[in-house]
């Protein structure tokens, strides 16, 4: 069974932490994947002074978990976390973590892929950019759905 | 009852976090609870749980047809979500 | 211009470190994917107790710019960096970090991919494994020729 | 001169990591350079630098056909690579 770990957190993260963290315990690894997601200074070209992110609570978590799941049954991968902070937050201040541990670095590097892809269309998030302009909900993108489709089309 | 969460855009347009509606047969699917949350509201809420792309959620899972409820239901309606 | 990095270096490196590294200078990255891979310690069910990495000084970091210059033109990077480590090392030890910065997530997992999948079959290094049987130099890999080999077709 | 670079277990089997060749007409190109170097070597020469997978680079660069070389070349062989 792979180790799996989900945090929703108001507070920051540290990145080489998280990946001591997901080796902790196991020592067949020879590949970690990981992807950290920041804050975009200037998002479509327009100014972003800070984000306030909001979630569904409880949900959140069942989501990612259940993605988490599905990655696992898809490709042997030994330790597989997510961190994603709620709240707010400024430009440059990272958002979410997906770090992936697996014998050979093909399943780290699709499950990592795999999970961002899955979070960015099924957990229940959403981003509200404030700026000089004004406070406006970000829009879904339609090339995330493109790219969660992608795996089903795979399967 | 029936608990009824709205998030994020959804959330703001109503002015409204989260509700609840008695038990009874009006509200015992999915479709049913959209339409007693519209007659119990006025033009905005008919707007925002009509429109087009929004997500209907039962005990924290998407559903994507109408589904039949049980007393004690949760039912979340959301906008696309943009996390990550 | 993508900002390129590469390091062949004895000393084991720090992944969190390098991540604020990549960073470091620019504000407009969205998006960073890593990989890191480890000396694993049961290597095709031969026990390894360590491993000796020879490399071709020169030709090794040419080509590693080589493989990080093909990325910066396939995709929109805003960094890269390499760091492997040559010389001897032991199973869970560190061996090879490859990070990429860029906007969107596509870019940045899709680079770190290609320079991983061109690393393992282009620059000149060799892994010697030391243990219980003896010593004995790794064979390459086809699997490691095929993966590189999907970039060229998607060309 | 020709600066000839052997790696990993081609350098191992030939018990040489470099060697110098006199600049010659013999070693205006690559498959000069491992004719001579065959002729001037045991049968262990001959064993390792005829193998099929060997790789051949010219000034630090993976060559797959025959090429010139010009004098003060660096030429090198050694096995498929196995970092990462």
């Amino acid at each position: 069974m792979a180790n799996l770990a989900v945090s929703v957190q108001e507070h920051d993260f540290d990145p080489g932490q998280l990946q001591e963290a997901l080796l902790a315990g196991a020592s067949e690894e020879g590949a970690v994947a990981t992807f950290t997601g920041y804050v975009r200074v200037n998002n479509d070209d327009r100014g972003v002074s800070r984000m306030m992110m909001e979630h569904y609570p409880g949900m959140t978590e069942k989501s990612i978990e259940s993605t988490l799941n599905e990655a696992t049954q898809r490709w042997p991968l030994i330790a597989a976390s997510v961190v994603h902070r709620i709240g707010e937050l400024t430009p440059g201040e990272r958002i979410v973590w997906v770090g992936v541990s697996s014998r050979h670095r093909g399943a780290s590097f699709s499950a990592c892929e795999y999970i961002m892809d899955y979070l960015k269309t099924n957990a229940p998030f959403w981003k509200k950019e404030i700026g000089p302009d004004g406070e406006h909900w970000v829009e879904a993108r339609d090339t995330d759905t493109d790219r969660a489709r992608r795996w089903a089309a795979s399967e | 009852m029936i608990r009824v969460l709205f998030f994020a855009r959804i959330r703001e347009q109503l002015d409204c976090a989260s509700m609840e509606l008695e038990w009874s047969d009006a509200v015992r699917h999915t479709e049913g609870v959209r339409a007693a949350l519209i007659a119990q509201g006025d033009a905005r809420w008919e707007a925002a749980l009509l429109e087009d792309n929004i997500i209907c959620a039962v005990n924290q899972q998407v559903v994507t047809a109408e589904i039949e409820l049980s007393d004690g239901d949760e039912v979340a309606f959301f906008p696309p979500v943009t996390g990550g």
